[in-house]
């Protein structure tokens, strides 16, 4: 129960923030006025709170003046609350009494009157004074960390994180939802911008993914339920069936020669469709893991079950094909989530001006990946939908991005592979290369030098954004081609540019399901979609969700390098949990007074986390503080105000109301 | 008390969604209306209607409930439990003779800063027409 | 149900006075209800937006707030340029409090919100919408004569306001189009400059515009064309001679209101679309409909 | 000697008197402990008898109804000035009880309720010489602790036997409770229902249903039942007497001293059982609140936080 115990004496600490806060409030004026608040001791204003002095300045006025509650006027208290309950603590007393006053996010940074700003600051203090007398001792829980990590994603940063923390001991479980790791960079022909082949430095690592003592991987299968909390969650994954048994299959792949198939008819996703796979296949050759799919859509077997079934037959005593296989679900519970599920591509049909889709020769960025790749669908042969080899070839830069109608944001990687694909195309085909770019954009370890590369290579450049691709010619010189029109902003007109193929650097969006997934590991988005980190600067990779992080372009886009950076530190900051074994939990936990409780039962059906329960013998709830996530809403909802909460008692938030009313 | 009327609004708002939108709106240097006071509760949920009674007793405009938006609660449905007893606790203001517009239930997400100063401005203009709260006068002793 | 308010604006009075013809035969043709508003006035567009919005969303806005009393729901403007500025005024009211006050004071207060009670449709819509390609296809009773079409549906009809169909690449009216079982052309330059006012301001220019569409049309095989807006008619249809001056590789073709096909494809009589107002294209248009080619020798 | 006690009603229905009577044959135990000097009701004193005794000559003064009248305001300042011992006896004095919801209008709004277009009564009335003059009728109505300091309170509409009883011996104990005491136990009153055990622990409603509405099982809970029960909002002590007659506690006995205030802590109960998560069904589930001031204030009105309706103010309205 909070009382206000003993003596109170507070120290009330207003930070200048630099000009941040001091810029727009009165320091002095605001210092001044809570130093004749009561039960105020101790005011004082500092320059930086935060810093090692101004903590100093708690530490002392604890001891030397006996203050045993502390108000601090500065930020918001999701930066440095822990700053300055440590710093009470260091001071010897309970870090529990310290409050603090959101005056620069919630004031100087978003007012510009003075007066107005200052008096907002001062109400803001005297409800702290108030509220801060009703503080209590309390000593924070702790929860332990299994020492098993889940990553979501199989891409590049997923796989990186998972080996990371397999190497540190820890066993990780790999859920990949295609019937193979790799993700898109499995896609890639090179990499920018060293133009080092892409397959050669990701296949190692997924083998070592495949062969890993600490991996568990499981590819074709969804996350479907997490349960639990930080250290303690309950992963249900669904397995779908690929109807290849991986534990039987030794991966001879003679079964797709096998198949009844003998022209492949279905359209490759792996190839973006520019190739044909039979109904049973391996996604590429260097696949992980090394076990074919069937696909039921288009498998004669399941579509008509009249089928020889040559597969099976080829298969022999392996018997690794079942055709009866059943969706299968894992158990796990995991300490913490690595979550990489990685980004998709614009779907260049919702910018019919460029006409993907309507005209055969233009193509996305991720096509011609497959196109110029050497173990491409057409072994590295540049060759039109039309047939022939293009002479000219336009790229079109922010395709999706950086755009009104689309997508706002810069997708960060187009220009710099816009500029690989040129380089490539021209390597392959030595055809005349435009790019068709808004800004260049090359800022990072090697770009702008590959760029300057580029212009020695004789590319064009053309500054402007495309208005439309087209095949209606003006002139007989623009028959048959399609006609790029644009703005060349640069020379200050319009100009229409006949090519063979257009290239559209498709920007790179959130997952479509980014929501679904969002909702089940109980995070946020930000507004364009993609996942949201804890702090921008100084949380990147955590989230909203204790021991959940993020890792690659599933918290928004990113290039390879700073991908794999980004999943060895999400990867460090779980492992860092792991090792600890345990954390620290907030103590605002509900709580019951049992003497009072009257048995309605009211409280427990409203607990999310069926954290309450009744104890028959007694007749009175009971709420499990480990289970409690201190939302207080069984708080608001007892009839008798018997459920109390830490940190947020009733009297402490009546004294902050009635502190800020108090001249209202 | 400056020249124009100002209001004075009491917010509630969640630790998970609001209140980051609030933070996020002044790290984008976005300015509204200063006429709010924060109150951090961990959850919408833990809004007890004593509160809200209590800030219009104690002389304020307006009251402010900020919580995460349907389906995105932090604590899963937190923000239900709060529509539900806002829905009521609105009905009982009116009765009481304090116009709907000074209570407010709004969903907004750690993303929308933008939106609370929106809201702010919006709720901040509704209450300079409506004027001063009217205060309940008990003259009996 | 209730009935349409047709705001004719001034080029349905004149110039496009075949499209009213038609459109109100259509709207016959199919029982939808359509009564003139009382008492419009301009609508405001082309000179009064780029000189004095202001100005302009108050004339338009007048219209919308006689609409409203007259209790209609939606107000029918077939061309492009009336339906732009009224859509325009409702969302400038709106976005833009200095409009906001400027239309008040001229209607006096209390009436801007009545504006954008009124629902703004095109009759492509209307008839996209409402009316449904399947009805069109069950009433059409007549084959179309006129070989291809090419669909070309300018600029202020789909930008920025475009119901539902993309602002680049519409297509509804083409689904019009085979629903009366008239068979079209994919024309890439649909929504492209159709020259404009610039035909009066900067013939060369505006010509030059209008000369590529109809090229392009020819080109793709198109024997006629396909229109949803007076202005774009009118360029279209008007200076084919002069073209014909400049190029000799250039061939007339007619240029219709959409509405005036989809009439003949309703079974009406073509006497009532306003065929014989045609100016380019004639000879197609007098062997395509033979009834109709007493009268329209008669204006060669 | 004999303790000297007093009885007053103010603002009341005189439930409270008879809730006294109530106590029968114990009734003759307490006068035979105690004096009645004073009881307007039952015996024959006039106010001037009052002003007669010495100043804290009476023990106790136990005051029931609520203060909306300028001379219930005399007399209670009277009878304060007389006794050792106030005691707020039943819930109107208490917190304003079912008098208080008149702090819905004003003085003003009640007479036109009350007379309309008749006659109305006339605050000063000439007859031969001598004028009489009516009480101000006040525009607020207040608890009994808003006049004059109290002691004691007794919860109740009525407060039933065996709180009154139970106030009474506790009085006279020689350790008489803590000042400002309510005499009743400070948990809810699910706690003696008899019927707790029968509500589920997911319990969620789609709206609330009046007891004519439906045929009640005598055995379950009422909130169960879909009735807007307030038992576990409400201080027990009453021995669930409402509910034995198959009837939802309304909340006479007030909350338990944790709660600042009653209908606030009760609607956010209340709401919690509610089921849907979509807004339009959740309003529908209130149309069956019809009136949540009445409903969740009927007693308790002026000591809530709002303490009225708030209306332009209406000084002068009044009589």
């Amino acid at each position: 129960m909070s009382e206000m115990n003993g003596t109170v004496r507070i120290g009330v600490y207003v930070c200048h923030c630099g000009t941040n806060i001091a810029g727009i409030v009165d320091v002095k004026a605001l210092t001044h006025y809570a130093a004749g608040l009561p039960n105020v001791a101790v005011a004082r204003d500092y320059k930086y709170m935060c810093s090692d002095p101004g903590q100093d300045l708690i530490r002392q006025d604890i001891r030397d003046q006996h203050l045993n509650r502390i108000v601090v006027a500065s930020c918001s208290p999701h930066l440095h609350e822990a700053t300055f309950r440590n710093a009470t603590r260091a001071g010897g007393l309970n870090p529990f009494f310290v409050q603090m006053v959101n005056i620069r996010e919630h004031d100087s940074w978003v007012h510009t009157n003075h007066a107005e700003a200052t008096l907002k600051a001062i109400d803001m203090v005297r409800a702290a004074v108030r509220r801060v007398a009703y503080h209590e001792a309390l000593e924070k829980g702790r929860v332990s960390i299994r020492p098993e990590a889940l990553v979501v994603g199989g891409g590049i940063a997923g796989i990186h994180a998972a080996l990371t923390m397999a190497n540190a001991g820890k066993h990780v479980y790999l859920v990949e939802r295609e019937p193979t790791i790799g993700g898109h960079m499995a896609q890639f022909d090179k990499t920018f911008p060293t133009l080092d082949c892409s397959a050669c430095i990701l296949t190692p690592k997924m083998s070592a993914v495949k062969n890993h003592p600490n991996i568990t991987l499981w590819t074709y299968s969804d996350v479907t339920a997490i349960e639990g909390y930080v250290g303690n969650y309950n992963v249900t994954v669904t397995r779908r069936p690929r109807y290849v048994r991986e534990d039987l299959c030794v991966g001879c792949l003679e079964c797709l020669e096998a198949c009844v198939y003998k022209q492949a008819k279905v359209p490759d996703e792996f190839n973006m469709g520019l190739s044909k796979r039979r109904p049973i296949y391996i996604p590429f050759p260097q696949a992980v893991p090394q076990t074919p799919v069937i696909d039921p859509e288009t498998c004669i077997q399941f579509k008509s079950g009249k089928c020889k079934k040559t597969c099976i037959e080829v298969c022999g005593d392996r018997h690794a094909i079942d055709l009866y296989m059943q969706p299968r679900t894992e158990h796990i519970e995991v300490g913490t989530v690595v979550l990489a599920t990685g980004f998709q591509t614009y779907d260049a049909r919702r910018s019919p001006y460029y006409g993907y889709g309507h005209y055969p020769n233009v193509y996305t960025a991720l096509e011609i990946e497959r196109l110029v790749n050497a173990s491409g669908p057409t072994g590295g042969e540049v060759v039109l939908r039309t047939g022939g080899h293009p002479k000219s070839v336009g790229i079109i830069h922010c395709v999706g991005s950086r755009d009104e109608n689309t997508n706002r944001w810069c997708s960060r990687v187009c220009c710099m592979y816009s500029l690989k694909l040129a380089h490539l195309l021209k390597e392959h085909t030595g055809a005349e290369i435009f790019n068709f770019y808004i800004d260049m954009r090359t800022p990072g370890k090697g770009f702008e030098e590959f760029y300057q590369k580029l212009l020695s290579e004789h590319v064009h450049f053309i500054r402007g954004r495309v208005a439309e691709v087209t095949d209606a010619s003006l002139h007989s010189s623009e028959e048959g081609q399609l006609v790029i029109r644009v703005e060349d902003t640069l020379a200050g007109f319009v100009r229409r540019i006949p090519v063979d193929m257009v290239v559209l650097a498709t920007g790179l969006e959130p997952r479509a399901d980014a929501q679904e997934v969002r909702r089940l590991f109980n995070i946020t988005c930000s507004n364009e979609g993609f996942f949201l980190e804890r702090h921008p600067k100084l949380a990147p990779v955590q989230t909203f969700t204790e021991g959940i992080f993020l890792a690659g372009c599933c918290q928004g886009p990113k290039d390879i390098p700073d991908t794999v950076a980004q999943a060895g530190a999400a990867a460090a900051e779980a492992l860092a949990l792991m090792d600890a074994g345990y954390m620290e939990t907030e103590p605002n936990t509900a709580y019951v007074v049992e003497e009072s409780c009257s048995g309605c039962k009211t409280c427990i059906s409203v607990c999310p986390y069926h954290a309450i329960s009744f104890l028959d013998e007694r007749q009175v709830s009971a709420i499990n503080p480990v289970l409690c996530k201190g939302c207080g809403t069984c708080v608001a909802a007892c009839p008798s105000a018997t459920i109390r909460q830490h940190l947020f008692e009733d009297e402490q938030i009546f004294e902050e109301i009635e502190g800020i009313l108090e001249y209202a | 008390m400056p020249e124009e009327y100002e209001p004075k609004i009491v917010a509630f708002f969640c630790n998970w969604c609001t209140y980051l939108a609030a933070d996020l709106a002044g790290t984008s240097r976005i300015k509204y209306a200063p006429n709010t006071r924060v109150i951090r509760v961990m959850c919408s949920g833990r809004v007890d209607p004593q509160f809200v009674l209590d800030a219009f007793a104690k002389g304020a405009d307006g009251v402010l409930i900020g919580g995460c938006h349907p389906g995105d609660c932090h604590y899963q449905e937190g923000n239900y439990k709060a529509l539900r007893r806002f829905r009521l606790l609105q009905r009982l203001v009116s009765q009481m003779g304090i116009e709907p517009e000074r209570l407010r239930l709004e969903w907004i997400s750690a993303a929308e800063g933008d939106r609370v100063r929106a809201v702010i401005d919006e709720m901040t203009a509704q209450l300079k027409a409506l004027g001063p709260a009217r205060r309940s006068h008990a003259e009996a002793a | 149900m209730a009935p349409y308010c047709y705001f004719p604006g001034c080029s349905l009075r004149g110039t496009g006075i075949a499209y009213e013809e038609s459109l109100l035969e259509v709207f016959r043709l199919l029982h939808l209800p359509i009564e003139e508003l009382r008492d419009w006035n301009c609508c405001g567009a082309t000179s009064y937006m780029s000189i004095d919005e202001g100005s302009a969303c108050v004339l338009s806005a007048r219209n919308l707030a006689l609409a409203h009393k007259g209790h209609y729901r939606d107000i029918v403007a077939p061309c492009s340029a009336c339906y732009l500025v009224l859509r325009k005024t409702q969302d400038y009211v709106e976005r833009y409090p200095r409009i906001g006050r400027r239309v008040e004071e001229s209607l006096g207060p209390g009436r801007l919100r009545v504006l954008n009670e009124v629902r703004v449709r095109h009759p492509l819509e209307v008839l996209y919408t409402d009316v449904g390609l399947a009805k069109i296809k069950a009433h059409a009773v007549r084959q179309w004569p006129g070989g291809k079409v090419a669909c070309y549906y300018g600029c202020q009809m789909v930008r920025p306001y475009a119901d539902g169909d993309p602002d680049h690449n519409p297509v509804r009216m083409d689904e019009l189009m085979h629903a009366a079982g008239v068979p079209t052309v994919d024309f890439p330059l649909k929504t492209r400059c159709c020259g404009g006012t610039l035909t009066g301001t900067m013939p060369p220019v505006g010509l030059r515009l209008n000369e590529i569409l109809l090229a392009e049309a020819h080109h793709r095989g198109a024997d006629a064309m396909v229109t949803v807006c007076p202005l774009c008619q009118y360029n279209l249809d008007a200076y084919q001679a002069d073209l014909r001056r400049r190029s000799k590789t250039f061939s007339e073709m007619p240029v219709f209101f959409f509405t005036q096909i989809l009439g003949w494809a309703l079974g009406s009589d073509p006497a009532r679309l306003g065929l014989k107002r045609a100016i380019s294209g004639r000879k197609q248009i007098a062997q395509w409909f033979p009834k109709q080619r007493a009268e329209v020798a008669a204006h060669v | 000697m004999k303790p000297k006690v007093a009885f007053y009603w103010c603002a009341s229905c005189g439930g409270c008197e008879e809730a006294v009577l109530d106590l029968a044959e114990d009734l003759l135990e307490v006068t035979a402990l105690v004096d009645i000097v004073f009881w307007p009701v039952a015996l024959d004193f006039k106010e001037k008898d009052v002003e007669g005794m010495p100043d804290g000559s009476i023990a106790i003064a136990f005051i029931n109804g609520a203060i909306r009248t300028s001379d219930q305001q005399k007399m209670a300042r009277l009878l304060r000035a007389k006794s050792e011992l106030v005691v707020a006896f039943g819930v109107c004095a208490q917190s304003g009880g079912v008098p208080g919801l008149a702090n819905l209008t004003d003085a003003a709004g009640i007479l036109e309720e009350a007379f309309g277009d008749g006659v109305r009564p006339e605050r000063e009335y000439r007859v031969d010489g001598s004028s009489v003059t009516l009480p101000k009728l006040f525009d607020t109505v207040v608890p009994l602790s808003a006049v004059i300091p109290v002691d004691y309170y007794v919860p109740g509409c009525p407060p039933t036997p065996k709180i009154v009883a139970g106030a009474l011996t506790a009085l006279l104990d020689p350790h008489p409770p803590a000042k400002g005491a309510v005499l009743a136990p400070d948990h809810a009153l699910c706690e003696e229902c008899p019927r707790r055990d029968s509500r589920p622990q997911e319990l969620r409603l789609e709206r609330f249903r009046r007891v004519s509405e439906t045929v009640l099982d005598t055995e379950k809970c009422l909130l169960a039942q879909g009735v807007l029960c307030l038992g576990a909002a409400t201080r027990a002590g009453c021995e669930a007497r409402c509910i034995a007659g198959n009837m939802p506690c309304t909340g006479c006995f007030g909350p338990p001293s944790r709660v600042r205030d009653f209908g606030g802590k009760a609607i956010g109960a209340i709401a919690s059982v509610l089921g849907s998560n979509d807004p339009d069904e959740v309003e529908r589930a209130l149309e069956s609140i019809p009136d949540p001031a009445g409903t969740f204030y009927r007693y308790s009105l002026p000591t809530s936080f709002l303490e009225r309706r708030r209306m332009e103010a209406s000084n002068g309205r009044g009589n």
